[in-house]
């Protein structure tokens, strides 16, 4: 059996467990272990391949361990930890069976060594998140849901088609190194991209996470894109169309941001953000820039999900996300607004906080391979990561207008998860060498240099005193009840207008169509039926005679054959 | 929105930017480009940029800003946020504005 | 384990075991002792074939002479991979029959003649296993008149449900007498020009005979004799009453192997024995069977679309899968020869299946026209679920044996380059998914009419359904079973014929 | 007629009518087919559908017999006689068992028809026919 083994068996058949433990403790604790169990399974072994499958005449490498995927996998496990332990209070087991599969799929894409895993596991985990929104059940959500898996299954198709003409071309389905020159390749980078929200793509993002249960956004947060993320790293690193993509996918969610009245559709568009950077860093290709890229990744999904948990848990307690409804809740959940602010500090990269460690080393590594403008793109990104989710989002929950919410604390499961998230954005601010010896390539860059510290809280500091001054003379964006259009206009509103209208002129065409052609098809079929039917000529019971006759005749030809 | 942003907070903030501006001249400079080495040019970046940043933004925002059911009552930011299960019993304020 | 001296008589143990006894049978009479008997022996015959088909499975030919006469003077039982997988599909779908005949032949036939029905049967499943492991070609007229009488008779007895089974069974005698007479013709002619009768000897005599009028006249007359028994095109006439009248139990038996075993015999002779030396044979196969084999196709699954009785439906879509049997056939290469014989066995499996349910349906609703079967899906949810998987495995549904066979078929057609043909088998399976369909939308789609209760079949009926069923997925799935034993029956036959392969 | 045959027309002529004489019995046989098949095919009476199988059934074995004879060879019944000359025995021992064949066919298909005149009431293969339509088609009928 060893040879069939992979770490996301483990999540399988703990999803398959979970829904008959009755009690809701015992089957929270249950869940709780299963990240541990995930982990320690390859914690300790070697680099290299392990488990083969016969699948067709293929022989697919279902688990595969280096140092990229390595590293993957041990922020997985700890995503999948954080969302499971912040999902304590959790009830219902569709969530819960849905984030272990999700999880589970997610590690195993990551493990993949060959294409076809990978598109095994790429769609699984695009069910499996569709369910985790799904799991919602108000109306919106569920429309949402379909919108999103859509999108889902249309990057998993984009995928199969690219796998099936990579194939084709070089033969091979093992997933290594991929140049952009053939179709295949390109509709791989496509379906990667999909996943990876590159832009015009991206709304999937922000449509469908504030649509998730609080805690469901936390598990999605983590996993679907930073495996888009992986995957680029291992099939793209190094191609230069992606630091272009990576730049505009920095810049544009900025702005949107600024303006967006539901906080977790704001930190989707802060998500989108972050991943820009890592494109970035990917697009680059050099060992530091992929250092940079990889260890973002793994500080970003730390922060992301204390960010969103401790937005979850203002949800938890006032039931609403809405910038125009929060405020004053600094009195009420001092220890959320610790954590908030925690996370705050490491996505905007204040010194001794875990971005800090991790975004410098992209921003480096696009300044030493000589890209101006896309380092400039991502220091004024950096300024708006800062402004929409170092400030807005504290600032909008905790202090801004108070609504006279008057509300307990979040619970203590929740707080103790958000203190752990905490903690290790701390460590990793403090004690960068952890995170860089994890690194895929040796690391030999120290981010605590004097010129970057200052450099670093002069940029922060101005920039929190320019928002002071915009917020004093009431210049600073309003908050109140709106949203605001993007992308997914033109498929939720444009398209279905333009649908409607042909459809109409179709019909009318065809209405005329199907009288003409209804005599015909008519008459042909009373022939068929004539022929046919019961009492049709080919049905028909015959005088033996007849029967005979056949007889006759076919013998008869045969023999004037033999004469030819 | 600025009940909080009394005189004191600003004036601390005024104090911090001072003495980073006097930290300037500890950078040894030598950043990657040409400018990163002007003096105050990080401090610039952080004020100018993020001003500029929120200017664009609010132009934006006269683009694309639309009521809440805009696409209808099949859309999550019509409908009220039920956050988790029933809202939490101890809310009494009520949001207004 | 089994005594050397056992297993060198199993080739005519196979056949004197039912021969003996059938007339016993009669004899028992009773209610139950005869169908005990007749079932005893469709097992210990099927479990000969077993026997066979193991020993036969590393190419071994096993001989077995008569009476220690040699071969061409003597009468010779050879079992070969083709004739052991036809020996073994016989005696399985005979078992499995008898076993679902219990119930079915008490509810249709009256109580005096159980004894004489089940040595009919007998005799008719001594007739076809008698037919398929000889090896002297006039032996093989002999048992087929066996078969052939038995199965008249057995047709008759359908008569207490509905009189038109006389007429069906007159008609099918007429047409199977002639049929039987033309084959003789053909031997005696063959004889004329060879002197002996003993299979194999004859195919070294008719090539060293080489092309000749007389040789000619007889490939006609044998060809058309197994045409007609094989319900070939034009020469189904006699085959939709035969089965609809028939009772139930039969028409299960008789579609499932007697035109099976006809198909065999034209395998036999075309390949062995006559071994396409000379041209006239392929011409004969490719302008006249191809045509009436597509023809058929096309018509019979047309004309079952239409029909209102179930049995009459599956009888005219027997006609149309024999159809992709002689297509196989007409495709002359292992490709095309190997799916008609997977066809063999997944039609006699799904049809046997297919049959049986009617079966059930006629015991338990007292009808087989479709309009009154409605709902019919509720009431007797296994004996209709076992339908849908043999039409499925009819029509060739992936998963299903039918599917294999139907690649393959395909295969074959293409690389010959049959453009037209390949494109015609596609179309036929679509006819053929429609009038699966009438059926199972009639069953599940409405509700059952008001007054009519159904009680599910019982068990002994249920149980071959579903061993059918079941094997038409299981076969299905591990597809290498059956295309093994029909790939060594196919290289066998190509390698005893004068057919050369690139 | 030209006035004179050229001279080797005649024995052309004489080895066709040797050739036609010589086979007199398979002539015969295929005169006895053709009229055991028309009778089959064209006599509604079904019982004469059965005298006409039993005619061509015989033509078959006419064909079998006539393969057979040895000239001059008598019929293949052992007579003691160590230096008799025999025909080939072995079309006689199939024509044996093809006349049980046809024999047990008979009586099959007699005992049927007599089966079919109790449940018909006829032996007319067009009024069985008519009868059978009746019973297939009832509500048709009437609808038509």
């Amino acid at each position: 059996m060893t040879d069939y083994f992979m770490p996301s068996l483990i999540y399988f058949a703990a999803a398959a467990i979970v829904p008959f433990i009755a009690a809701p403790r015992l089957r929270a604790t249950f869940m709780l272990a299963v990240p541990f169990a995930g982990f320690a399974s390859f914690a300790t072994m070697a680099y290299g391949t392990y488990a083969f499958m016969p699948f067709f005449d293929f022989n697919l490498k279902i688990f595969r361990l280096d140092g990229l995927s390595f590293i993957f996998g041990l922020i997985f496990s700890i995503a999948a930890f954080i969302s499971i332990a912040f999902a304590w209070h959790i009830r219902d087991r569709l969530e819960q069976v849905s984030s272990l599969v999700y999880a589970g799929a997610a590690i195993g894409a990551v493990f993949a060594g060959d294409l076809i895993t990978l598109f095994v596991f790429w769609e699984g985990t695009a069910i499996a998140s569709a369910l985790l929104i799904w799991a919602r059940r108000t109306p919106g959500a569920i429309a949402t849901t379909m919108r999103y898996f859509t999108f889902q299954i249309a990057s998993g198709l984009l995928l199969f088609i690219g796998i099936v003409l990579f194939y084709r071309d070089t033969g091979s389905v093992a997933f290594q190194h991929m140049e952009l020159d053939s179709l295949g390749t390109w509709l791989i980078f496509l379906a990667f991209g999909f996943k990876c929200a590159f832009p015009l793509m991206h709304n999937w993002l922000q449509d469908a996470y504030p649509a998730a249960t609080p805690t469901g956004t936390v598990t999605l947060s983590a996993f679907t894109t930073k495996l888009a993320i992986y995957a680029l790293a291992r099939g793209f690193a190094g191609t230069e169309f992606l630091i272009y993509i990576g730049a505009a996918m920095s810049l544009f969610p900025v702005f949107f941001a600024a303006i967006e009245n539901n906080l977790r559709r704001v930190l989707a568009y802060s998500l989108n953000n972050q991943l820009g950077f890592m494109v970035v860093g990917i697009g680059i290709g050099t060992p530091l820039a992929l250092d940079g890229t990889v260890a973002h990744a793994f500080v970003h999904v730390i922060y992301k999900a204390l960010l969103f948990m401790s937005v979850g848990a203002v949800i938890y307690r006032t039931g609403t996300a809405k910038v125009s409804d929060l405020g004053g809740l600094w009195k009420y959940m001092p220890w959320t607004m610790a954590f908030c602010i925690v996370g705050s500090l490491s996505i905007s990269a204040f010194p001794l906080f875990s971005g800090f460690v991790a975004k410098s080393l992209i921003l480096s590594a696009t300044a030493s391979s000589g890209h101006i403008w896309v380092w400039m793109a991502l220091v004024v990104a950096s300024v708006g990561v800062l402004e929409h989710a170092g400030i807005k989002i504290p600032y909008s929950m905790f202090f801004g207008h108070d609504r006279g919410w008057k509300v307990k604390e979040a619970p203590l499961p929740m707080l103790l998860i958000m203190g752990f998230a905490a903690t290790l954005c701390v460590l990793i601010g403090v004690f960068p060498q952890t995170l860089y010896a994890l690194l895929p390539y040796p690391v030999e860059y120290e981010p605590y240099t004097a010129d970057h510290v200052i450099t670093q809280l002069q940029m922060l500091f101005f920039a929190a005193l320019a928002f002071a001054l915009l917020i004093r003379f009431n210049i600073y964006p309003a908050e109140y009840r709106s949203i605001n259009l993007d992308f997914d206009w033109v498929y939720r509103r444009f398209l279905p207008n333009v649908l409607r209208v042909v459809t109409h002129y179709v019909t009318v065409i065809w209405r005329v169509y199907a009288r003409f052609a209804d005599r015909r098809i008519e008459r042909a079929l009373m022939v068929i039926y004539r022929a046919h039917g019961p009492q049709g000529a080919l049905a028909r019971t015959w005088p033996t005679g007849s029967m005979v006759l056949w007889i006759a005749i076919l013998l008869g030809i045969t023999l004037g054959l033999a004469y030819l | 929105m600025n009940t909080y942003i009394t005189k004191p907070v600003l004036i601390g903030l005024a104090v911090i930017c001072a003495t980073l501006v006097g930290a300037d001249f500890l950078r040894d400079g030598h950043g990657y480009f040409s400018f990163e080495n002007w003096p105050l040019i990080y401090c610039a970046i952080g004020f100018v940029v993020y001003g500029v940043l929120i200017i664009l933004a609010k132009g934006l925002r006269v683009l694309i800003e639309r009521p809440e059911n805009y696409y209808g009552d099949l859309a999550i930011d019509s409908e009220p946020e039920p956050g988790m299960g029933p809202i939490a019993p101890e809310k009494s304020g009520v949001p207004h504005d | 384990m089994i005594p050397q001296a056992i297993i060198s008589q199993l080739p005519i143990l196979q056949v004197i075991v039912p021969l003996i006894a059938a007339p016993f049978c009669a004899l028992l009479g009773g209610r139950n002792r005869a169908w005990a008997l007749a079932f005893a022996v469709s097992l210990v015959t099927f479990a000969i074939s077993a026997m066979l088909f193991a020993s036969t499975l590393d190419g071994t030919v096993l001989s077995y002479q008569l009476g220690g006469w040699a071969p061409p003077i003597g009468i010779e039982y050879r079992v070969d991979a083709l004739n052991a997988f036809v020996l073994l599909i016989v005696s399985g779908v005979g078992a499995l029959t008898m076993l679902y005949a219990r119930e079915s032949v008490a509810y249709e036939i009256d109580e005096r003649h159980h004894g004489l029905f089940y040595s009919a049967f007998v005799f008719c499943m001594t007739g076809l296993l008698g037919v398929t492991i000889t090896g002297d070609a006039f032996n093989v007229f002999v048992f087929l008149e066996i078969s052939s009488l038995s199965t008249y008779a057995l047709v008759a007895s359908g008569a207490k449900r509905d009189r038109r089974a006389l007429t069906a069974a007159y008609n099918y005698l007429i047409m199977g007498t002639i049929g039987a007479t033309f084959f003789v013709i053909g031997l005696g002619l063959l004889y004329m020009i060879t002197g002996t009768l003993n299979m194999a000897d004859l195919a070294h005599k008719l090539v060293e005979h080489g092309d000749s009028r007389t040789l000619r006249m007889g490939f006609a007359f044998i060809v058309v004799g197994f045409g007609l028994k094989l319900a070939m095109f034009p020469l189904h006439l006699w085959l939709p009453n035969a089965y609809t009248h028939a009772p139930s139990a039969v028409s299960a038996f008789v579609s499932a192997t007697s035109t099976k075993v006809a198909v065999y015999l034209m395998l036999r002779f075309l390949f062995t024995v006559f071994g396409f030396s000379i041209p006239f044979e392929v011409d004969v196969l490719r302008t006249i069977v191809l045509p009436l084999a597509l023809i058929g196709i096309l018509a019979g699954s047309i004309v079952a679309v239409f029909q209102e009785d179930l049995k009459r439906l599956l009888a005219y879509s027997s006609i149309s899968q024999i159809g992709y049997m002689l297509v196989g056939i007409t495709l002359l290469t292992p490709g095309g020869l190997m799916a008609s014989i997977i066809h063999l066995f997944n039609h006699a499996v799904a049809k046997a299946a297919l049959f049986m349910v009617a079966g059930a349906y006629v015991m338990q609703a007292g009808t087989s026209t479709i309009s009154d079967l409605r709902g019919v899906g509720r009431d007797m949810p296994f004996t209709t679920a076992a339908f849908v998987v043999g039409g499925l495995s009819l029509v060739g549904v992936p998963m299903t044996v039918g599917f294999i066979s139907k690649w393959y078929l395909v295969q074959a057609a293409l690389e010959q380059g049959w453009w037209p043909v390949a494109g015609l088998i596609v179309l036929s399976s679509l006819v053929a998914f429609a009038y699966v369909w009438r059926f199972v939308e009639a069953a599940y789609m409405y509700p059952t009419p008001d007054g009519v209760i159904r009680r599910e079949a019982p068990l002994t009926m249920l149980i071959p359904m579903w061993i059918f069923a079941g094997s038409s997925i299981f076969f299905g799935l591990n597809a290498s079973l059956t295309s093994a034993a029909a790939s060594r029956a196919a290289s066998g036959l190509i390698a005893a014929s004068s057919l050369i392969w690139q | 007629m030209p006035e004179t045959l050229p001279e080797q027309v005649p024995n052309q002529l004489a080895d066709l009518l040797i050739f036609i004489g010589g086979h007199y019995n398979y002539w015969m046989v295929i005169v006895l087919m053709m009229i055991g098949l028309y009778i089959t095919i064209s006599r509604g009476n079904l019982v004469k559908k059965i005298v006409g199988l039993n005619i061509f059934q015989t033509s078959v074995f006419m064909l079998y017999i006539s393969m057979g004879k040895v000239a001059g060879g008598t019929a293949p019944i052992i007579t003691g006689n160590p230096d008799e000359v025999y025909s080939n025995p072995l079309p006689h021992v199939l024509i044996l068992t093809a006349i049980v064949v046809g024999i047990s066919t008979t009586a099959l298909a007699l005992a049927l028809v007599v089966r079919i005149r109790e449940a018909f009431g006829t032996i007319e293969e067009d009024e069985i026919l008519t009868i059978e339509r009746d019973l297939e088609f009832p509500a048709q009928e009437a609808s038509k």
